[in-house]
């Protein structure tokens, strides 16, 4: 069989947050661990912004001279069009996580599932309080994805009317504005049941603000994509707060890069399609998703 | 010329006595307008835990824009504050659990720990204010690149993600955030203290007074044998103090440090300062009026999040919306 | 009290290429008080700013009591007992008048400032200098022209000098302010203190000190007891030739002339009441006053830059009510500011850029012309006497009375109708205050109206047609040639006709 | 008056006039050394493409600056033209769309865009100069509040999410950002063009010249018969269509406008106008150094994309190092 050679190239969001952290981690993972083959290079830039993003782009085509590409894109709509652009360079484009608005930019698509992000907290919650009780929410920067998240979790909450959503305001994937729209949640809302926060950075920050009031009204607080923390929370049970996650990891990107790089090298087409399922973390499947040294 | 004749010159314009000057009326009216606003939209907004809650979140800020107030008074500015918060926040938590091994009691640590936030921030700002006077390059450059600087080396630190505070040394340090004295938050009484010292060292002090000659006129201060470059100095120094008090009130709140840490507190610092009435100029501006201004932005945020008569996309509108109403307020005669 | 023996030994000052001074040789002795004449430009400041520690010299050694002393700034000069006050203000306007008594020499009481004892020690030294109103407490930013050169003074007394330098204290002081400094003076002079008084006045040099050097093109020329020298020498020595009448003759306005300023009921709050007059083509309108009676704000009012109220404003027989310098400007009516650092150039801008920045449309098509501006800077620099060692130096480098000419070819190069002119000749040495009279007649002769707002009464009545006598905020009598004479002045804006 | 008593005017020495100062020797002289870095460091570096990509990119921060160059000239700021770049491709993005069902060609669909986006940016920038003016409010105050008020009014619209424009109006707008001609892309014409246009009218009209005036004295200005206010706003305006240009730029580029486009936009269009040699306080300032800083930003993380040296977390802190060296070799004489 064919063996090329492949250059590679790895294009993700600059490490703002742990999530993003978690990418920048895997992707160097999968660098080390494929360049042990001397016909694979691969190269990762991370980028700020869309714009930068797109420049990044250029540079890996016009000056790296790659041949594939894995892609996880700042913002879907934005970077269709210089995705584009590089696949008509003739260069193989896997796309990860947010898909592009005009799919024929990519010849495959890895992707994590941002419906069950919001669906699954949304079917345990409801079940966990009998269809019945108040939750706030915290939601993330806002973007596509934190919508599709918010309107999957909203969905599923229309068939219980006996659950109502206080509120959801914006804590942007970050602790410390969590914390804050949680401490004024508190203030607001004398009852609350669940807390919903879209993000277990998030679900950290509101953790703080619960203890701080000394609030013994709040049963449960689900966060998201399963941070190493919380999942070490969940496994040893410290927390009464923290029963449950849902995945969502960043480790689906190293799945990706791999699977490019080792397909390029025999020629081969990935399949059009691979989604990485969202599933519900309990105590019972805690370690499957516990990565101690990834950041994230 | 008969002298005897002389008319006594007629007395200026009755000139408000800058000494203590108060925080100026137009900040003060904002916030006290704001506040029967937010009483009205929700009775829980008058209440004493939410204003102890907006305060002590305020700390950090304002104690920040205590120390900016200086700097922006002296003709300068900062931009890096924010990145220097989450690298000393950085390098405090990484140190403080380095030293667990060695088995001193955690409130020894936490003291440890929080000496350095101090001095790391000394340091920070000790080495601005050298490349501003020494260097002899623009503020604006001197931080735009140390923001740059200061957040990037947090990130790799951090391998980009989280650094996390022991458990134990989070449960000794704790207090420092969470604790109250006399039924007030310990960073209220922080934030309380620094600015009243402040103030005081802005007022009372000839160090204060040439901060105020500098910002009004450089050339004049140097003829006056002030020495500029010392006061400029030990103004960045002071600056970088202050991040490193509201660095260490920080660390215990969430006992953690990542790259969002501390993201865009310049602006917040740099707005508490302005919408409090000094002049981005420099020359003079109060103390007061910064904190006024920082406990001004909060509020803000405060009401918004008590209420949802607005889409919550359009927060940032009302914020600016607010922003250069109270500006309006205060604004320059012609 | 003892006091001290300055010299200045062979000084040399070269700002890149040019040399300003010669290698001056000067020696002041206690207890007097010695006037320092020269043109603009001759190097007077510059040589008391090195004696002052402000410059330092480019060849040449200072000495004090016959020690040899290297000054590293003014701070340095000060331990001397050498201060000077400067012929530009030195104040920082964001501070209180006490504030800037005592910047760099703040009193304290342990870590804390002693602002009482500060607040007390301004009070005193601010009355002896007669600012017995202005409150030590006022920031000086809200001070007028005068006021603040008499902190300025004061400043320098607080200070307690052995060798007092004034250079050009009188220029924006009336002759009543003028009086108590020169009793203080002579207060000083008896302690034992140096007093070098420079001044382009020479009645007052010849009213106040004991002799006089006079510099010329950067040496010293000349150095005469007082009573040894008459007036007109002085100037000679200063020019170095025979200068004939200051004043040029006065034509009569025909009746018939149009008005081309007509000012009815003008009130600016605060400042001044109900002022009505009028200035016909070809006169020259004078305003006189004590310091404070509201002459500039009069103006600054009617030009829009103070809040106001009028009857009615006609400027070349057009009803206008101007918002802005911008405009009078338009309606052909430019104003020369007194502040001439804070109001008048563009220190940092070249001599051209200052020129021409209120007629730039007559240079541009729209594309600015360089060689027009060039070729008008040119014109201006020979029209003015304006000397300076290049033409590429921003305006912040010429000596103080060059700067006054240049300040006022910007406000006369759009060719206005109506020209107000707040102090023209301020810091201008005597031979260029002849020429500037001169100018102000031709202006006059050519059938625009004149406005002339001076301090010096000689002045007013050696130029003027009439001149309007204003105090506390009122147009108080308004006299015609015929009557004009320091008394009648004086009686009129102190109130005791 | 006499002549003969003019002295001769010694000849001028080699002038420091302002009219045609060429961009200062500093960023130039550390755009050259960087570029040899670059060389060095990548082959690939000195390439035409790739010398081609790092203007095109540049050219939207870069026309931006322009305009930013004038503003801190006349000594003011504008925090807000990253947010206003978003909301003017939002809203222009918005308004294409719905006309497509207009049938309209899409070229003509996309003429209507790029006005609409030239003529956006001229009413915020019109907005701004009024506030600033007849407000009598700060710069940085009125322009902090709408940087609030732009992004939030764009997330608002976009719902949170992004608004992408019409497949067939993208490719029919396209070339505008990826054409060339003559071998050059349109957006490197265009900033050329934007540069020269704002060089001619800083230093050769009278507009310019008033900008200068007032960023120098204001008081003197108005003293001097200048209308302070026209020339503001005038060049707040200007600032806001040269917004408007970039943003008509950057529309084909990316095809959507979402919360997060130009995001901290301001800091680097402020930045290249800094770095080029211009003085945050106002009064004198360069168009082609602010170009050159501008490219000079954008060579540095050009370098940085094209070489793997350095942990991708320490990015930043190479860009910060490398602004405050380039500072440092064009520092003001003591
Ligand atoms: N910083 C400077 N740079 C260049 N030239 C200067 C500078 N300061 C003074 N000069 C020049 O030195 C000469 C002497 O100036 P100086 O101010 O000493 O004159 P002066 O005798 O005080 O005049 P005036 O009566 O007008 O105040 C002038 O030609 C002036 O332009
Ligand atoms: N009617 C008034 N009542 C009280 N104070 C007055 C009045 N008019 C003027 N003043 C005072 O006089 C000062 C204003 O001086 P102004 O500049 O108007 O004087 P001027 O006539 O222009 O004098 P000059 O130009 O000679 O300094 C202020 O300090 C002001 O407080
Ligand atoms: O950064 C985001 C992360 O925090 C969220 O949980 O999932 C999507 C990511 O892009
Ligand atoms: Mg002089
Ligand atoms: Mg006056």
């Amino acid at each position: 069989q064919a063996q090329n050679k492949v250059n590679l190239g790895v294009a993700i969001p600059a490490a703002t947050h742990s999530f993003a952290a978690g990418l920048v981690y895997w992707a160097n993972e999968a660098k080390k661990e494929l360049e042990k083959d001397p016909a694979i290079k691969v190269t990762i830039k991370t980028a700020s912004g869309a714009p930068e993003q797109a420049n990044q782009l250029q540079d890996l085509v016009t000056a790296t001279k790659i041949d594939s590409l894995v892609i996880l894109p700042f913002e879907s709509a934005a970077l269709t069009r210089p995705v584009q652009q590089v696949k008509a360079k003739g260069v193989y484009v896997t796309v990860v996580d947010r898909g592009l608005t005009d799919t024929s930019a990519q010849d495959a698509y890895v992707s994590g599932d941002n419906t069950a992000f919001g669906k699954v907290p949304a079917e345990y919650l409801a079940k966990f309080l009998n269809g019945k009780g108040n939750i706030v929410a915290l939601r993330g920067i806002p973007t596509t994805i934190d919508n599709e998240r918010m309107d999957a979790f909203t969905a599923v909450m229309k068939n219980h009317p006996g659950i109502k959503i206080l509120d959801a305001k914006h804590g942007n994937w970050n602790r410390d504005d969590a914390f804050k729209v949680m401490q004024d949640f508190l203030t607001r809302f004398k009852e609350i049941d669940a807390v919903w926060a879209a993000d277990d950075d998030m679900a950290f920050g509101v953790l703080r603000a619960i203890e701080q009031a000394k609030r013994k009204d709040i049963k449960i607080v689900f966060g998201g994509a399963g941070a190493k923390s919380m999942v070490k929370t969940l496994m040893d049970g410290s927390n009464p707060l923290i029963q449950a996650n849902v995945s969502y990891s960043p480790k689906f990107l190293y799945e990706a890069i791999k699977m490019t790089a080792l397909a390029r090298k025999k020629g081969e087409k990935l399949p059009a399609s691979t989604i990485v399922p969202s599933v519900l973390i309990t105590k019972q499947n805690a370690k499957d998703f516990y990565f101690p040294d990834s950041p994230f | 010329m008969p002298p005897e004749r002389t008319e006594p010159i007629a007395a200026a314009p009755p000139s408000a006595s800058p000494r203590w000057r108060l925080p100026s009326f137009g900040p003060l009216l904002g916030l006290v307008l704001l506040c029967v606003v937010g009483t009205w939209l929700n009775s829980e907004f008058a209440t004493l835990p939410n204003a102890l809650n907006v305060l002590t979140r305020t700390a950090f800020i304002g104690i920040i824009a205590v120390g900016m107030c200086f700097v922006i008074i002296s003709g300068g500015i900062d931009l890096s504050v924010g990145s220097m918060a989450a690298l000393i926040a950085g390098v405090t938590i990484l140190l403080m659990n380095k030293l667990v091994p060695l088995g001193w009691p955690p409130v020894a640590l936490v003291v440890v720990g929080m000496a350095t936030a101090v001095l790391l921030g000394a340091l920070f700002g000790l080495a601005h204010g050298l490349l501003i006077t020494r260097g002899r390059i623009e503020p604006f450059i001197v931080t735009l690149g140390t923001l740059g600087i200061f957040r990037a080396y947090l990130t790799y630190f951090a391998d980009g993600g989280a650094l996390a505070l022991d458990n134990d040394l989070a449960d000794a340090y704790g207090p420092v955030y969470y604790g109250s004295l006399l039924g007030v938050p310990i960073p209220v009484w922080v934030f309380a203290l620094v600015a009243i010292g402040g103030a005081l060292l802005l007022n009372r002090t000839a160090y204060g007074r040439y901060v105020q000659a500098i910002g009004s006129n450089e050339q004049v201060a140097r003829y006056a044998a002030v020495d500029v470059d010392r006061t400029k100095v030990l103004t960045y120094t002071l600056l970088g103090v202050c991040v490193g008090i509201a660095t260490l009130l920080y660390v215990p709140r969430l006992g953690s440090a990542s790259p969002t840490t501390g993201l865009l507190w310049e602006l917040e610092a740099i707005a508490a300062v302005i919408v409090g009435g000094t002049a981005l100029r420099g020359g003079a501006g109060s103390i007061g009026g910064t904190v006024i201004g920082a406990i001004l932005l909060s509020v803000i945020s405060n009401i918004l999040n008590l209420t949802s008569i607005i889409s919550v996309y359009l927060n940032a509108a009302v914020q600016g919306f607010v922003i250069i109403a109270v500006a309006f307020m205060q604004r320059r005669r012609p | 009290m003892n006091g001290v023996r300055v010299e200045l030994h062979g000084i040399v000052k070269r700002f890149g290429p040019v040399q300003v001074l010669h290698g001056v040789d000067l020696a002041f002795e206690p207890g007097r008080i010695v006037g320092l004449l020269g043109e603009n430009g001759a190097g007077k400041s510059t040589l008391m700013k090195i004696l002052a520690g402000y410059e330092a010299p480019s060849e040449g050694d200072v000495l004090v009591n016959a020690r040899l002393v290297r000054f590293d700034g003014p701070r340095a000069a000060e331990a001397e007992g050498i201060v000077l006050i400067h012929q530009e203000f030195n104040l920082a306007e964001d501070l209180t008048v006490a504030q800037n008594i005592f910047l760099g020499h703040e009193k304290r009481r342990g870590w804390w400032l002693d602002d009482t004892a500060m607040r007390a020690t301004a009070r005193t030294v601010l009355d002896e200098v007669g600012l017995h109103k202005v409150n030590p407490d006022t920031r000086v930013r809200d001070l007028i022209v005068a006021e603040r050169q008499l902190v300025e003074i004061a400043k320098a007394l607080s200070r307690h000098a052995r060798v007092l330098i004034m250079d050009e204290p009188t220029a924006t002081l009336t002759p009543s302010e003028t009086g108590r400094l020169f009793e203080l003076m002579a207060r000083l002079k008896a302690e034992g203190v140096t007093v070098v008084f420079i001044s382009h006045k020479l009645d007052e040099v010849e009213r106040v000190t004991d002799e006089v050097v006079v510099m010329r093109d950067g040496r010293v020329v000349a150095r005469e007891p007082t009573a040894a020298i008459t007036r007109a020498q002085m100037a000679n020595l200063m020019v170095g030739r025979e200068l004939a009448d200051l004043y040029p003759p006065r034509h009569a306005v025909s009746a018939d002339a149009p008005v081309l300023l007509s000012v009815q009921g003008l009130c600016v709050p605060g400042w001044a009441e109900d002022v009505s007059f009028e200035v016909r083509a070809g006169e020259v309108f004078g305003f006189a006053g004590l310091v404070g009676a509201g002459r500039t704000e009069l103006f600054e009012g009617l030009l829009g830059l103070r809040e106001r109220s009028a009857r009615a404003v006609e400027i070349d027989g057009r009803a206008v009510r101007p918002r802005s310098p911008r405009e009078a400007a338009d309606a052909g009516l430019t104003y020369l500011s007194e502040d001439r650092k804070g109001r008048g150039l563009h220190v940092r801008f070249g001599l051209r850029e200052n020129l021409t920045l209120m007629a730039l449309q007559r240079h541009a098509n729209p594309w600015l012309k360089p060689a027009s501006e060039a070729a008008a800077l040119e014109q201006a620099v020979r029209d003015f006497g304006i000397r300076t060692g290049s033409l590429t130096v921003p305006a912040g480098s010429l000596s103080g009375g060059n700067q006054q000419k240049l300040a006022l070819a910007k406000v006369l190069h759009p060719g206005p109708r109506v020209v107000v002119l707040d102090e023209p000749t301020r810091g201008v040495d005597i031979g260029a205050k002849r020429e500037i009279y001169a100018l102000i007649r031709r202006l006059a002769d050519e059938g625009r109206a004149v406005v002339v707002i001076s301090s010096e009464l000689m002045e007013l009545i050696g130029l003027c047609h009439r001149v309007a006598v204003m105090r506390a905020g009122r147009l108080q009598a308004t006299l015609s040639a015929e009557h004009l004479n320091e008394q009648e002045l004086i009686a009129h804006a102190t109130g005791t006709h």
